[in-house]
């Protein structure tokens, strides 16, 4: 697949980022451990206010409570972002072996990530962009959470900034995983990964699934109950 | 046991060229700030040091010294660079790994943690499921293309696993926050991170440490790292940075 | 995540016959005898005992009604047996192992402990020294001919090395000090030995604590076992015992 | 060898359990972690006060403090024997992965076992008895120390209740480990294990190399410095 038939040819208005996150949240049931990577998946902590999910930070934390900023931040409480934050009522601390017991033996529900690319079988690429010219990029913890997590979501941008499409018949970019992703949130649609293919589910609010279809390299499947989606 | 030494540059005396130094911290979080720029100072060379994500991009001003001092062959981390590739072009390190003058081998968080486990306890390698799927199942990642070497696969029940090895540093340089003087340490919430770990993995610990208190202090079940892992213990200022990787 | 519930008989309500559990204590300390009980008077049968270091020798009484109920069908430890050659003659366990009617698998104590933090991280098999130079590094040591597998050996370096694999119970039974009512444990003492690991080893983790407490009372260092890994949490009182297992 | 060979002909009159325990701990240097086995090595714990030597115990605890009785007896608080103890200024507990891993990762500096035969090769013999018939035994963390510890010493009687020799040609009992021990401690004698055979360095008071070459299977190198035990 040369660069040029990736790129898109119309661009739709999507949803914010916020909005990915949100819909996200919503496919998370109460009572789950989650762990989110960086980026739009971040955003989802905002979501959860309320709710009975606990989020788990790789750098050794359960329960991660929300941001904090100027005199309050502790420089020695921070989430896996690097960003201040605090803690809650039944969290807690633990090293980083513990952490990736966690992740790696199968303990956290659902990992939510982001993504370069991704194809129709679930694979995914996100831990180094070849245009960065260097054959070593950053993995962190992306590679743990794929191996370990019962669930595993991407959300991102279903196209990038210059216009290509991330939803891709081939991964071009390095793998992170392959097969572990079920379902795939970006500013324009929700689908799931099925054995017959991509699924798509949900649209952004004044999209068809022709225009889905549009910017979306792999055939998609449509689902029979295809909808807006919701928040 | 007694194991205070007196300043930053006794308990690093010993570092020698081309030693492997385990540095904790979670980019800003845990660094061992203080042993480090006694390392800067001392101005050994020809420096492994094994990381396990970005202590070097939270102590960015560190990292810059020791490649600008040309102190560094190596750096083991599952998050070495700046996650921006204009703020990345700009750091000494980056350039380095670029032109190759320094190595840099990647690996999965995870891996490292548990490689650093498997040193502490004797176990010499372990399957892992991380990893596969990636060029991680096939090859040491490295921006040196001699170091390259393949990497071992086998299947238990339907899945595929990862033989990864022990990886076990010379010295770590750890920062904890409170520490006795016979080496029993605990930490400050997420400043833990990789140091427990180093402190257990190591050939020799050296522990830079806020307060330092009398045994008994620190009661039994609050030590989170018990004195047989820790060799010499030294008082370090509360540091003081940005927390931010940006 | 309001994990308690009512009654140790709810706690183990699910536990079905040829059940795996993984029973911790190391001889009286630490056993969860509140819940074994519970297991008694359900009378669910064909168990396999996972152990670390004879609960079953510090808790007797408590063998002796598994075995005399026909619970047990098989038990895997490192001390699984009484110290004293008379005093084991007259013990149903033992009785019934030199019977062949319960098998008794036998392992050195860090192999065990290891096997269970190999289930709990995702390790499906790692190389331990352990062993190496008895009968443990040619076979599993049992009471039962069929099930004495050869195992599988490897050098690295110049020593060798026995290849051991995770061990996943289906539940675990665990004895805390303090727990929170979203699962966050914490132990007295030595009582914490296999309790934790034991925790994070298994499918399904019910934990009997001494004292039950809103969130927030543990303070998020002081907790032991993050509640990720507990499933159930139910008050038992203060076990009594006699520290001996003469 | 027969059981009948291994019968000795005479025997001497040697030290108590609590000396052997004594001449030991003069063989621990200042500044060790030690790790003491079930029996007479436990009893070294009573010749350790006001010496900078830290016990470990396998059950999860460094620097365990003396037996208490009574009411001060914690259920909670034991050692590996399953006796009641007390924790010291700079104790620590811990998990039982902790533990093993200080043990199995070198991190112990010394492991005092008993034993039931050793030869001179330093292969011993301590966790099964055939007598008892059983093909099972208590292994409990016999082979994880010999496996871990820096040096392996041996505490042990010289000769059985029945009169056999402990210290034969060929182990007929199942081997704990092969070749780690280093110095093997008797109310009889003190012997190096050296790759030419067994060092006789000390006897026991009245006693002569003859005397312990005559309950002894392997032929012992007789030391130059030959001594008396001294405490």
């Amino acid at each position: 697949m040369s660069e040029a038939t990736k790129k898109v040819k119309v661009r739709f208005e999507g949803l914010p980022r916020e909005m990915i996150a949100l819909r996200v949240s919503r496919e998370i049931p109460e009572g789950s451990y989650v762990n989110l990577g960086i980026g739009i998946p971040t955003l989802i902590s905002n979501w959860i206010e309320g709710r009975d999910i606990v989020l788990q930070a790789e750098l050794g934390m359960l329960k991660t409570g929300p941001l904090v900023e100027g005199d309050e931040a502790d420089q020695d409480l921070i989430n896996a972002s690097c960003q201040a934050i605090c803690s809650l009522q039944g969290s807690s601390f633990f090293d980083i072996v513990e952490s990736f017991t966690m992740i790696r033996g199968g303990h956290i529900d659902i990992a939510v990530m982001g993504a370069l690319q991704i194809n129709a079988r679930g694979d995914y690429a996100g831990w180094a962009n070849p245009s960065r010219g260097l054959l070593v990029g950053n993995i962190g913890g992306s590679m743990d959470l794929c191996a370990g997590a019962r669930k595993l979501f991407i959300a991102m941008e279903h196209t990038t900034k210059d216009g290509e499409t991330k939803v891709v018949n081939e991964l071009t970019y390095p793998e992170t995983t392959k097969g572990k992703v079920s379902l795939i949130f970006t500013d324009l649609a929700v689908m799931e990964v099925t054995t017959k293919g991509l699924l798509l589910r949900e649209v952004a609010p004044g999209l068809t699934a022709e225009n889905i279809q549009s910017v979306t390299e792999p055939k998609l499947i449509i689902s029979p109950q295809l909808k807006e989606i919701e928040f | 046991m007694n194991k205070v030494v007196s300043s930053v540059q006794e308990a690093v005396a010993d570092i020698h060229d081309g030693a492997v130094i385990a540095v904790p911290g979670f980019f800003t979080c845990g660094v061992p700030r203080a042993l480090l720029w006694a390392l800067v100072e001392k101005g050994v060379k020809n420096l492994t040091l094994t990381c396990g994500c970005g202590p070097l991009v939270g102590a960015s001003d560190i990292s810059q010294a020791l490649v600008q001092n040309g102190q560094l062959k190596k750096v083991i981390d599952s998050y070495g660079l700046f996650r921006s590739a204009s703020k990345g072009l700009q750091d000494p390190f980056e350039q380095a790994v670029r032109a190759g003058t320094i190595e840099l081998e990647v690996s999965p968080m995870g891996t490292l943690a548990e490689r650093y486990r498997a040193a502490a306890a004797g176990i010499p390698a372990f399957y892992t499921p991380t990893g596969v799927g990636s060029v991680v199942e096939e090859m040491v990642v490295t921006n040196i293309d001699a170091n390259r070497q393949q990497k071992e696969t086998r299947v238990f029940g339907e899945a595929k696993y990862i033989l990864e090895y022990a990886l076990k540093p010379d010295f770590a340089l750890i920062h904890a926050f409170i520490g006795d003087t016979e080496g029993n340490l605990s930490y400050n919430k997420t400043a833990l991170n990789f140091n427990h770990v180093m402190a257990t993995a190591a050939k020799v610990t050296i522990a830079e440490v806020e307060k330092i208190v009398e045994p008994g202090v620190l009661k039994p079940g609050d030590v989170r790292t018990p004195s047989v892992y820790v060799h010499r213990v030294v008082h370090a200022e509360r540091p003081k940075f940005a927390i931010t990787i940006d």
